[in-house]
């Protein structure tokens, strides 16, 4: 190791086993160089189990807004031995490696004695706070910035244990000293971050749909997407939302469906497996005209896979998933701000147009942290979109639109007749096929999809636009790619979708000008790659694709387009 | 009687002509209208089968939703909006067979509903296949060699899981029929009603005279509130008790659980943002 | 109406409340002429009741093999006076109406007093066979015939009610001279026919699976797929097969999957509602590579829609169902022989290849009744692919051909371990991920996906192969296409694919030759178009759709192809 | 004692040190191995969870499928090769919760298979939300109120759906619940094994102690024949008894009920195309 200069941004990696504090170090850390006035930005992987085993978190400290994966680590510092060579990529010769030599051996290594120092703090799991400080002091943060953030953090413990912690990080900072012979670190700070929340995907996505006015959750839990549930849970008795587990996924569905009907805005959480479960449901929605929400949160399959992993596997199962023909809207956002204002508008446009809009996330995305400005009020919408019923009322009108009006139970002098079989304007049976059935399929399916259409959000156009190659993402690579760009001599043009479904009707005319184009995704088949085929009738040229169940980090996506430019 | 506000006068009722369907469709009408329940606070809910065809039949609310998903929206309406009345009425295959784990799980929560269950012990829509609650031996065209199941006891299960109204009923016999359903209704929390029903196309076996022969009512001397004794006359299977088997009154419901109804009884569908709140969430963040 | 010669081929439409006896007409009226030695077709279109309501049956008889949908009728035997105009499209100032005046009016029509006749040799209820008369003597049935496929069809009946039917028959037979005024009908028989089977596509799916020696059918009962589940329990005393009606479909899946890794052959069948619950089951067998065989008979949907009705909808919901990426084969037969062959097939390519595979049918097509040779048991296959297992077995060994050796459980000295998360070759659950999993996928999605191609159908092509323009069909409608090339005097080329996924590895090749592909299908969005253009890059530049829930008529595709011509 | 030959001696195991898991697998270990059976006719199915993961650590066939659906391929092994031991480990959300409607059908089925259900009242891999069987009132990062639902009681469930064989064990009483759970593998029939099982990491409630003071032995003059008393035995909830509740011994079991091995008792996978019968179909057609 030679002593490097460290200027803009640094990269930390964290591991440990399960339950031996890297989320915490993760929590501390992030709130103290937030308020320190660092943008930050922290992404983990782990192992689907409570103890034991291998995990890790990167952190990315920056001048400026870094939110992507990044390969490798300036600084390391492991909490055990890594023995199956699980990060390996992350070490490079330049690697400084922090770590307690009883634990952990490598050749070249800054032995900080973690648990030592903490016991002489007071008590051995102090560690991590120790951890915490020696990275505060290689950032130069300041005493009462850490003061400040333990505190909070610790609120409801007692004062002396605070103190301790406080007095274990402080020790880490003066050890500290050991890393600036190896490290020279220089990163400038902006004090307008200080205001700025952090906030990873998981709370983007909660936060949303609070900002909608969620008043039911349905869900069953399950990796990765059981956060959102858990956020929706811990602040229902400020929000005043019902929040359900429920026996099962296909209870969720129908439950949410339920809780819509009756005029309440649902929510349903969940991952591949269990969307899968809900297939049937969606159909529900589909031909009742019941708006639906659900967050899918992807993970690797088939099956139960890599249930803590990462991937953008499910892209097709939403769009196709039910049985017959109905319109949908997928959105796939890839920053918090994203997540949080399509979040809001999936209720809006399900409330608007009554179809199932989905938000499709994925681990990586949800269990990454950043800061971010405080949402906009102003930009969200939380209106009910039901009307009040007169007697007469026809729950599936024939409209020019596709939209009929809906009414809900209770509210009005009509009553509301759904209908999972098909049905006439009022919501009763029909067999009249050659009328009937063709005036509700041309009202739900062919208008319905045009009005949804309109509101189609376009791509985010970047890079050089007169690139010939086109380098496209959606979802949570869109950041990655946009970094890659940033590595890269002479980037091609970029595009980002944060709405996979419907397209942009002009989607063929902004996507022909390009000779070349690249879609980048982490699955295995390339699919929306297929969709863009299938429905804008472009050629893509070449697949960017991943699926080991890790995110794309920057370089390796810089790596790939290199090697197509 | 008056005019029953709850009668659509259809012309067409997709039952068969003889159908145990129409008894039972007679009951609901003359219940929904004694209690005087209002067509558009009441929703009826059901799944999909020749019963789940009744709100069709029906002038009220209704969400006539997948076969075996009764139980989940109609918790969800009622969970929405206490102030509705919510009946489910559906079939034996429906609510046993495809939903049998909401069944369980509805139970479990106890919301303020009650089921209406059409056990013609028959697979009826889609033609005669055995049905959960179908006889050992009964022979039909997939049950080529006869029923071999154990036929699932829906009032043993539901005392099983401390449900807080059971009873079954011969939809044959009207009167008591329609009281007992009455009281199902204006029970608190969930109630299931067992209804024996004929399906005069697919089941010969258990016709209007079976369902008369094997039946009788528990008399006085039973206790309701006995969930043993409720269970062991549940159990019994030479003649088949009618009537209330079991029933708590206080037991807590559902949808009362929420805090949020406790500090507001208004229905979801009235509430509107609370923009503290999420500002307060957002604040939090920036620490 | 005018008298009229009819060559070749007469079309025959009965209508009547279900349970009113067209069924049973029907059958007797199919197997007779058959047996006279007349190609036979027969489709139906009925309500989603058991009593009332009015269906109706279309026969075509004829002198060569006509498997389609015809628009119309020649003649007309209403049981019922149809007020709701259902049937109206049938009838033409051609057609010959027949019927009892007590019970139907028309203009014009020939009055046949049936219940009459009936009650005269015997009882009422013969009045079917009184029908069945009518139209034999028009197409000159021998009495030996009639005497023949009445004993046969009633047998284990009264002979006193035979004997009556009989009569009732013969009774219809002379009242046939009143229709000879209007019609004047030859059509050459063909003895060859005689020896034909009789079979709907229901039969000819179970029959396909009893030639692939399935011994487990778990299935739950869902219009229009319980056909072949009755069927198989049917035969299960002499195919020796265990039949289970499941709980739910989710059940169905799952214990179909078990049956598979103990070895037995199972199988499925469901509609696209059932499909929908069986989404994270399909994705199980993708994970675990356990075969899995499932029929799915499409109506329309979405949610319960129209239980009794037919539409290609599902295509999408087949391809995508399940979440992840993971092989998998659709057959969509075009003919009962095709239903039978692939049906056959399908258990071999499931055992061989370790993939779920799809049988796409309709509920016209299982619905249908035609005459087809009998099977040529030589062109089937039954042979089990599991191996004996040695002790260091290793379920998921990685292979070149993407196929590991699949042993079962308790034949051979190793043990069988199967894992729904992502495993390594033992089976174990890994989180090794840029190895194990990387070359799991590697080797169940990449490699076996080039394996299951390299056995993929050709399209069967047909028509004017030079023409610019291409009609492509898939599935049920293939038939149809090929009888409306039959009106038009120029056809264009036709190709009918029996195989819709994976497609041929030079499907671009093959459809690059036309400028003009049109694609006809009965569903509303054109998924097959869809998918023939995200896969084949082909553009597809007419969409011939219908989503009524009736099936396309030979007539209808005729003017549709005419209109783009 | 000898080499337990299904112990395939992993290195890596993962659960939290401490779990009730543990002794669980110890005892599932012995068990197998005391009966004598074969690694390689005995198969454990499993759904997904902790105690789901219980096959990954025994060395003998394993069907680990999907999260709640371990019955139904339980049921299908057992029914395509009656010669396999098929031995059931898994969660109670997974049972109970997810599974649910299959906990219902397979006891109604019967086949010879055992269900030993790993209840430690939570959700353990998904990091601690309530499971059906959870105590009401006990507070988790979902229930934030504490649990309201009435907890599922598997016992009376199964007694009240007839199952043939039902218990109850505490994991930490090796040696009663190992004699109890080779019964019920010996048993002929659906067995269910309900397993008290601490979970350190997230049920700071129903800890080893809780589970010892709140149960106790249902002692000899409990008939495991009488259905009724076993009722009311398994809905005491004040202590929780421990033990057989009920056993039926001569119930027909599902794999048997089929004729095609009353003719012949060979596995499924043995049997080859009968062409005869299918020539005889189509022979028919012909017709
Ligand atoms: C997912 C799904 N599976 C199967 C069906 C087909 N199906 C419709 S009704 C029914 C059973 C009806 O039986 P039951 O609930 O007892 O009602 P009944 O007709 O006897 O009144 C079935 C299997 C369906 N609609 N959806
Ligand atoms: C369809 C589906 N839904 C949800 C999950 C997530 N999941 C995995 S295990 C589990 C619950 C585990 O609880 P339990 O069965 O009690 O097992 P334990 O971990 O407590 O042993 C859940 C909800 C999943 N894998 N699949
Ligand atoms: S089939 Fe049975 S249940 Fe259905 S309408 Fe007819 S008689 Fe009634
Ligand atoms: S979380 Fe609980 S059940 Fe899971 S391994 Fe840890 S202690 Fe055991
Ligand atoms: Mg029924
Ligand atoms: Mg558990």
């Amino acid at each position: 190791m030679s002593r490097k200069k460290i200027a803009e941004e640094i990269s930390i990696v964290f591991s440990g086993a399960a339950g031996q504090g890297i989320q915490s170090i993760e929590m501390i850390l992030t709130k103290l160089l937030k308020r320190e006035g660092y943008h930050v930005f922290s992404t983990k992987e782990f192992m689907s189990r409570i103890r034991g085993g291998i995990n890790s978190t990167s952190l990315r400290v920056s001048s400026g807004r870094v939110n992507a994966p990044m390969e490798k680590a300036d600084l390391f510092l492991p909490l055990i031995q890594d023995t199956t060579l699980h990060l390996q990529d992350k070490i490079t010769e330049h690697t400084v490696i922090i770590g307690e030599q009883e634990v952990v051996q490598f050749d070249d290594m800054v032995d900080i004695p973690f648990s030592e120092i903490a016991k002489r703090c007071g008590n051995k799991i102090y560690s991590s706070s120790v951890a915490v400080g020696v990275i505060a002091g290689i950032l130069d943060v300041s005493d009462s910035t850490i003061e400040k953030t333990f505190t909070t953090h610790f609120k409801g413990k007692d004062d002396k244990i605070i103190q301790e912690n406080i007095q274990a990080a402080k020790e880490g900072i003066k050890e500290s000293a050991k890393i600036q012979e190896y490290l020279e670190v220089v990163i400038e700070k902006d004090a307008s971050v200080q205001d700025e929340m952090l906030i990873s995907g998981t709370e983007a996505v909660a936060m949303g749909a609070v900002a909608a006015n969620v008043r039911y959750v349905a869900s069953y839990p399950m990796s990765p997407a059981t956060g959102v549930l858990v956020k929706l849970a811990g602040w229902s008795e400020q929000t005043d939302c019902i929040i359900e587990q429920v026996e099962d996924e296909i209870t969720a569905v129908n439950m949410a469906l339920g809780a819509w009907y009756a005029g309440a805005r649902a929510f349903v959480t969940t991952s591949g497996g269990g969307l899968a479960l809900m297939s049937e449901g969606i159909s529900l929605s589909g031909i009742t005209e019941i708006p639906f929400v659900v967050h899918v949160a992807q993970r690797p399959g088939p099956g139960t896979g890599l249930p803590t992993r990462t991937e953008q596997g499910d892209l097709h199962l939403v769009l196709y998933s039910g049985h017959g023909d109905f319109p949908r809207i997928i959105y796939a956002p890839g920053t918090v701000e994203e997540a949080f204002y399509l979040t809001n508008q999936a209720f809006d446009l399900a409330d608007k147009f009554q179809v199932p809009v989905f938000i499709l996330t994925d681990q990586y995305f949800v269990d990454s942290l950043c800061n971010t400005p405080v949402w906009d009020l102003d930009k969200t919408v939380a209106k009910h979109h039901f009307t009040e019923t007169a007697q007469d009322y026809k729950r599936y009108a024939i409209t020019e639109s596709g939209v009929s009006p809906r009414g809900i139970p209770g509210f009005g002098k009509g009553v509301v007749k759904v209908d999972s079989d098909e049905h006439d304007e009022e919501g009763l049976i029909t067999e009249n096929l050659n009328e009937t059935r063709k005036a509700m399929v041309e009202k739900r399916f062919f208008r319905k999809f045009n009005s949804v259409r309109k509101e189609v959000i376009e791509p985010d156009c970047f890079g050089n636009k007169d690139n010939e190659l086109l380098v496209l993402s959606w979802g949570s690579t869109g950041n990655a790619v946009k970094h890659a760009f940033q590595l890269l001599e002479s980037p091609p043009a970029g595009m980002h979708f944060s709405q996979v479904w419907p397209l942009p009707e002009n989607i063929e005319d902004i996507l022909s000008r390009y000779k070349r184009i690249a879609v980048v995704e982490n699955n295995a088949s390339a699919q929306f790659a297929t969709l863009l085929k299938g429905y804008a009738g472009v050629p893509v040229t070449h697949n960017i694709v991943k699926f080991t169940g890790l995110p794309f980090s920057q370089e390796e996506i810089a790596r790939e387009i290199q090697s197509i430019q | 009687m008056s005019e029953n506000i709850f009668d659509p006068h259809v012309k067409d009722i997709a039952w068969c002509p003889g159908c145990g369907n129409f008894p039972i469709r007679k009951i609901m009408l003359e219940m929904l209208q004694e209690l005087e329940l209002d067509p558009v606070n009441t929703v009826m809910v059901s799944g999909i089968g020749q019963a789940a065809k009744s709100p069709q039949y029906i002038q009220a609310n209704y969400f006539n939703g997948l076969h075996g998903r009764a139980l989940p929206p109609a918790t969800a309406i009622k969970t929405a909006n206490p102030e509705l009345t919510v009946i489910v009425e559906s079939g034996d295959g429906d609510m046993y067979g495809e939903g049998g784990n909401h069944f369980l799980h509805a139970i479990r929560r106890n919301p303020d509903i009650t089921a209406v269950v059409h056990n013609n012990m028959i697979y009826g829509l889609t033609k005669g296949q055995a049905s959960p609650t179908t006889s050992k031996g009964m022979k039909t065209p997939v049950q080529i060699n006869g029923v071999f199941l154990e036929p699932f006891n829906p009032l043993a299960a539901a005392i099983a899981l401390d449900a807080s109204f059971v009873a079954r009923v011969n939809a044959l016999d009207q009167d008591n029929t329609k009281e007992i359903i009455k009281k199902a209704v204006q029970h608190k929390g969930f109630a299931l009603v067992d209804v024996f029903q004929i399906c005069v196309s697919f089941n010969k076996v258990n016709t209007a005279k079976w369902f008369k022969e094997h039946s009788y009512y528990l008399d006085e001397q039973h206790d309701t509130s006995d969930r043993s004794a409720a269970f062991s006359r549940a159990i019994e299977d030479e003649k088949l008790p009618l009537g209330i088997f079991y029933e708590q009154k206080d037991k807590p419901v559902f949808e009362e659980s929420f805090p949020l109804y406790q500090k507001d009884k208004s229905p979801l569908f009235q509430r509107i943002l609370n923009k503290e709140a999420l500002e307060k969430i957002a604040a939090e963040k920036t620490e």
